[in-house]
C-alpha cells in the first residue's frame, strides 16, 4: 500500500486524474524507517551545524527521538489507524528528545494524530490537511514565524508547495514539498536568527544553516521517498 | 575528547547514581531521572522545582535539600528536560500548597515546562512558573527567544527555596522568584569551548589568543570573539554591561556572583572577584554577600561568568537562610 | 596560556585581595602574604597552620577559619612559601598554647617549615609539626624523599582543625594529626597538564589518546603514561593501590574523598564517585561521608585523585564539626 | 681586586708560587651580578629542565631570589665584611626563594658567611674551606648523598676539585670547580632521582637533566668568572 493505488480513477468533481496515491500504516512505517535512517546517518552532520549557532545537540537529540519512535512504531498492531500511529511518534518523541525540537517535532505529529483521526488510509488532500495541522501546532508552539530562521522556514514553505501539487497526487505534491523545504531551508542560511538558541548570536548566527530547517527537509524528503520509494 | 567517563550515553545516568550513593542522606533519583529531595512531599510546603540540561552541574541536582530544590529533572547534556520529568518531578513534591517551576529561558525549556505544567495541571496539581532571562549579552526583544537565563538562576533557586521552606504560599513564593528575576543581570565569557560527550569534539574552535565573549552555557559561541584581555579587562567586559542594564546605582546593595564555566580554577575566580569589588565600590554598589565557585557550568569549559542581584532586607535574610544541599550548605 | 589573570607574577597576590575582599568576615592577610583567621590568636586555643605553593585553591586559604586552619602560608605557584611566612603565621596565631604545622612532604615544604618552626621556638612558641605523606603513587623509602601530601592534607586540616577548636592541647592534636596520616592513602591521574603562570606553557605535552597516572599535584608527570581509559578503569587504577596500601578491608569505615585537579567537571567526579562506592562495597568497606569536589588542585589540569581515609567515631564526630571556612561549611 | 693580586709573592712553606688572588666584596658582588644575570637569562632552560622531571618553577625561583639578592647587595656598605655579605645572600634567599632550591641555597651563604666571618677578603684556602662548609650546610639541610641526582651532584665535585687544585691559586681553583660541576651535573644526567621532586617519578626521572645540579654550576661559572674575569 501506499504506492499508487492497483485502481486508479477519476475523482468525483475534477477534471484531472488524481492518481490513487494513499497514506496508510505500511507507508507510515516505512516514512519512520527511512527517516530514522537518515537521521542516524546524517547526526554528525546536523550536530555539526548546531555547533556552529547552537549547542551541538540536534543531530544526537534527532537520532534519539527516532531510534525510540522506531521501536514503537514497531510495536504497533498492523490494525492502528494513523491518528493513534501518528500520537504515538508524537508522544514519544515530547518524551525522549527535549530541547526545542522535542516539543516541537512531538506536537507536529499530535497534531496530524488529531487531524487524522481513526483513518486507516488518507489521501491527498487528507494528508495535506494534516500536515498543516502539523505547520500550526509548531507554529503556535514556537511562537516563530517566517524568517526567524527555524524549521518553520522550511516546513511552511513544503506545505505550501504540498497544497499547490496535490491535485497531481501525493507523490507529486509530496516531491514539491521535499523541494520546497531545501529551497527553504538554503534562503534562510544568510538571515540572523531571531527564535531559538541561534538567536542568541545575534549577527553572528548569519549565513549558518538552520539545523532544524536542515532535518524538516529531512523529514520531508523521507515521506516522499517512503510515498513515492 | 578527554573526559572521565565510561560512554557518551552513560555520563548524565551515572552520574546521578553517583549522586544517590553520594547524597543519600539529602535526596534519591526516581524514575524518569529526577533528583527528588529525600523527604519529599512535604506537607502544606510550596514545592520548588528546576531543570535543564544536563552538564551544568552542580545545577540543578546539586542544589536540592533542605532550603532550596525540591527537585531537578536534569536533560541529556545540554538538552533540556522532556515533559515527563518535570510532570514526575511536580507529583513527587506537591504537597498541597502548589508547585513553582524555575525555567532558564531556554526555547526548549519553556516549552518543555509549559507542557509538564499543562499535564500537571490535569492532574489536579496547582503549578505556577517562573522564566528566568538574566543574561544581558543577549538583547532584549519581544520579537526574539528574549534573553537565556543563566547565573541568577542559581541565586532565585536559593532565594526562593528559603522562601517555601519557611511555608510561604505559592503566590507570594512566585512573586518572589519574579521579583528576583527582575533584579538579576548576568553576563558570561569563555576562554575554551568544551565538548558535548555524545557529539565527540569541541562544539567551537578557537585560537590560543582568542575569547568568546557573551557565551551562555551550553559551550555555545559569544556575541562576540575578541582578542584574549587581562582578567581587569575581562571583568570590565562583562560587568560594565551588567551595571548599565538594570541599572545597579549608587547606594544599591548586591548579592555578586563569580562563577567559572568548569574548566576554571578557583584562584582565577578570585582574581575577577577583586575586580568586581573594585568596580562596584567604585559605582557607590555595596556587595553585602558573595558566591565565589563554580556553580552553573559547561561542562569542561574554561571561563567565567558575573551575577548581580539587587537585594533588599528581605531578600538577604532569605540568602542567609539554612540551606543543606549537595552543593550549597550553611546554616545547616 | 589562556588563564584569567592579569600578569603572571600578580596572581597571587590578587587572588588573595580577591579573598579578602570576599571573605572579610572570616579571614584577613598580613605581611608577607598569610591568610590569617580574622578573629586570631584565640587564647588557650591551638593554632593550626599549614600552607605550601599556591596553585592548589582553596587549598589552603580556603580552609582558613572556625573548625579549620588559623591561617594558611600561600606561596608562588607551585613553589613553597618561605619561612618568613610560616613564622609570621605561627606568631599571629599562637594563642598561648603552642601551634601544629601540617606540612605536605615535599622537600621543600618540609625544609622551609622546619626553618620556621626554629626560628618561633627560638621565640619560646611550642611548635609540633606533622608531616603528612599520603600518596601511594610513590614508594615509601627511607632513601628517598618518600611520598607526596596530596588529598589526606585536606582531610587531616577539617579533623585537626575541628580537635583544637574545641579545646584538645598541643599532644592531643599532634597525635591525632598522626593518627590521620597514618589511616590516609590517596593516588591522582591527570587527563592534561597545566601552565605554571610565570612559565607560560604547559608543563608536560600529552597526546589526545593518553593520561597521566600517578601525578602529584604541581603539573609535574606521573609515574606512568598510559593511554586514555574509562571512568572506571581510571578509578579501579587510582583506587585498588589504595586499598591494597594501607589496606582498607572488609569491616573498615572510611571517608571517601573525590577529589578534582582544577579544570575537571563535577559531572565526572560523581561519575568517578559511582565507582569508587561500588568498589568498596565490594571489599566490604563502609564509607561513612564522603567528599567530591575540586579541593585541593593544580591550576587548570583535568584530572581526579581519590582518596581513602580510614576513620573511628571520633573521627567522624570531629569531621562533622562545625566548619566555616570559604571552601568548606557545616553546621554553622 | 679579586683579580690576580698586585703583590704576588712566595706563599710560606710551599714550594710553588701562590698567586695572591683575594676573594673580597667587590669580587662578591661581581659574582652576584654575574650569577643573577646568568640566571635569568636561562630561566626558561633552567623551568624547561624542572618542567620534565619536576613542577617547572626552578629557572623562576631562582630568577626571583637573585633579582632580591642584587637588590640587597646593592644596598651594603663598602665596608661590608664577607660574612656580612654572604649572610645577607643567604637570608634573602631563604626568604624569597621558597621551595627546595630556596633553603638550599639559602642554607649554603648563611654557612660560607659563618666561615668568612669578619674577613673583609678571603683568600684560596678560605673561600675553600668556606666553599666546603656551604656544601655541608646543604648536604645537612637536603640530607642528600652523592648519587641521589641533586645539587649536591655538581657541588660536591666542584668543592673536591677547588680544593686539588687550590695550590694553583683560587682562579685556577674556581676553574676546576666549574669544570667539575659541569662533569657532575651531566654525569647523573641518566640516574634515576631519590631525592626531591625528580624522585617522585621513579625510573622516569633518568635520562633528564638535573635542575638544581645545572644552576649549581652556573653558580660556580659565575664564581669563576667574577674572580678570574
Ligand atoms: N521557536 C521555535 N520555533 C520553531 N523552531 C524552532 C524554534 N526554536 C528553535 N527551533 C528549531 O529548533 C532547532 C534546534 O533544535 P535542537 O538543537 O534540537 O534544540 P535546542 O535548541 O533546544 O538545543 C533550530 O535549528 C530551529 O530550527
Ligand atoms: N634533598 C635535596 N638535597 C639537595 N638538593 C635537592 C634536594 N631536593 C631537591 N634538590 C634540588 O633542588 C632542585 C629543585 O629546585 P626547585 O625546583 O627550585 O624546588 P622544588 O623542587 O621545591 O620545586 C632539584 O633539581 C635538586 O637539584
Ligand atoms: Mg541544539
Ligand atoms: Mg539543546
Ligand atoms: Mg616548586
Ligand atoms: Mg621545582
Amino acid at each position: 500500500m501506499g504506492r499508487t493505488g492497483a485502481h486508479p480513477g477519476i475523482a468525483l468533481g475534477s477534471l484531472s486524474v488524481w492518481p490513487m496515491t494513499t497514506f496508510d500504516l505500511a507507508a507510515l512505517r516505512r516514512f519512520v524507517d527511512t527517516f530514522a535512517d537518515r537521521l542516524h546517518e546524517r547526526k554528525d552532520e546536523l550536530t555539526a551545524l548546531d555547533s556552529a549557532i547552537g549547542d551541538a545537540d540536534h543531530g544526537i537529540n534527532m537520532d534519539r527521538g527516532f531510534t525510540a519512535v522506531r521501536g514503537k512504531v514497531a510495536e504497533l498492531d498492523d490494525g492502528t489507524d494513523l491518528g493513534t500511529a501518528a500520537k504515538t511518534i508524537g508522544m514519544t518523541l515530547i518524551s525522549t528528545v527535549g530541547g526545542a525540537s522535542g516539543p516541537l517535532y512531538g506536537t507536529f505529529f499530535l497534531r496530524l494524530a488529531t487531524s487524522l483521526g481513526e483513518r486507516s488510509e488518507a489521501d491527498a488532500e487528507a494528508l495535506g490537511v494534516a500536515l498543516r495541522a502539523g505547520l500550526e501546532g509548531v507554529a503556535q508552539r514556537g511562537k516563530a514565524v517566517l524568517d526567524d530562521k527555524t524549521m518553520i522556514d522550511a516546513m511552511s514553505p513544503a506545505i505550501d508547495a504540498y497544497d499547490g501539487a496535490a491535485s497531481d497526487g501525493m507523490a507529486a505534491a509530496l516531491n514539491a514539498a521535499a523541494e520546497a523545504a531545501a529551497t527553504g531551508r538554503d534562503r534562510i542560511t544568510p538571515l540572523v536568527a531571531r527564535k531559538g538558541r541561534a538567536s542568541y548570536l545575534g549577527e553572528r548566527s548569519a549565513n549558518h544553516q538552520d539545523p532544524g530547517a536542515t532535518s524538516t527537509t529531512v523529514m520531508f524528503e523521507s515521506l516522499r521517498d517512503a510515498v513515492d520509494g | 575528547m578527554k573526559k572521565l567517563i565510561n560512554a557518551p550515553d552513560a555520563v548524565v545516568d551515572e552520574a546521578l547514581a553517583g549522586m544517590t550513593a553520594a547524597h543519600g542522606d539529602l535526596l534519591k533519583v526516581i524514575e524518569p531521572n529526577v533528583v527528588v529531595r529525600a523527604d519529599a512531599p512535604r506537607s502544606g510546603k510550596v514545592g520548588i522545582i528546576s531543570g535543564g540540561g544536563s552538564g551544568h552541574e552542580p545545577m540543578h541536582g546539586g542544589f536540592v535539600g533542605l532550603g532550596m530544590l525540591d527537585a531537578a529533572c536534569p536533560g541529556a547534556v545540554f538538552t533540556s528536560p522532556v515533559p515527563d520529568q518535570m510532570l514526575a518531578a511536580t507529583k513527587a513534591v506537591d504537597g498541597g500548597a502548589g508547585v513553582l517551576h524555575i525555567v532558564k529561558n531556554y526555547t526548549g525549556d519553556v516549552m518543555n515546562f509549559e507542557l509538564a505544567a499543562e499535564l500537571a495541571q490535569a492532574e489536579g496539581i496547582e503549578v505556577t512558573s517562573v522564566v528566568i532571562a538574566d543574561d544581558v549579552a543577549v538583547q532584549d526583544s519581544l520579537y526574539t527567544a528574549g534573553r537565556r537565563g543563566v547565573g541568577g538562576t542559581v541565586l532565585a533557586e536559593k532565594i526562593v527555596g528559603a522562601a517555601a521552606e519557611e511555608g510561604q504560599d505559592l503566590a507570594a513564593v512566585t512573586a518572589l522568584c519574579q521579583k528576583v528575576q527582575d533584579n538579576v543581570r548576568s553576563m558570561g565569557m569563555a576562554l575554551t569551548s568544551c565538548t558535548v560527550p555524545a557529539a565527540g569534539k569541541p562544539t567551537f574552535e578557537i585560537g590560543d589568543d582568542e575569547m568568546e565573549i557573551g557565551v551562555g552555557i551550553h559551550g555555545e559561541p559569544g556575541r562576540e570573539r575578541r582578542k584574549l584581555a587581562s582578567a581587569d579587562e575581562i571583568t570590565e567586559a562583562l560587568l560594565t554591561p551588567i551595571l548599565d542594564d538594570l541599572p545597579f546605582g549608587s547606594g544599591d546593595r548586591v548579592i555578586a556572583f563569580v562563577n567559572g564555566m568548569g574548566g576554571t580554577p578557583l584562584i582565577e575566580l578570585y582574581v575577577v572577584y577583586n575586580k568586581v569589588a573594585a568596580m562596584c565600590a567604585d559605582r557607590g554598589v555595596t556587595i553585602e554577600r558573595n558566591l565565589i565557585g563554580s556553580y552553573i557550568t559547561s561542562l569542561e569549559m574554561a571561563g567565567a561568568s558575573i551575577t548581580l542581584l539587587k537585594v533588599d532586607d528581605e531578600m538577604l535574610r532569605l540568602w542567609d537562610a539554612p540551606v543543606h544541599t549537595p552543593a550549597l550548605r550553611w546554616g545547616a
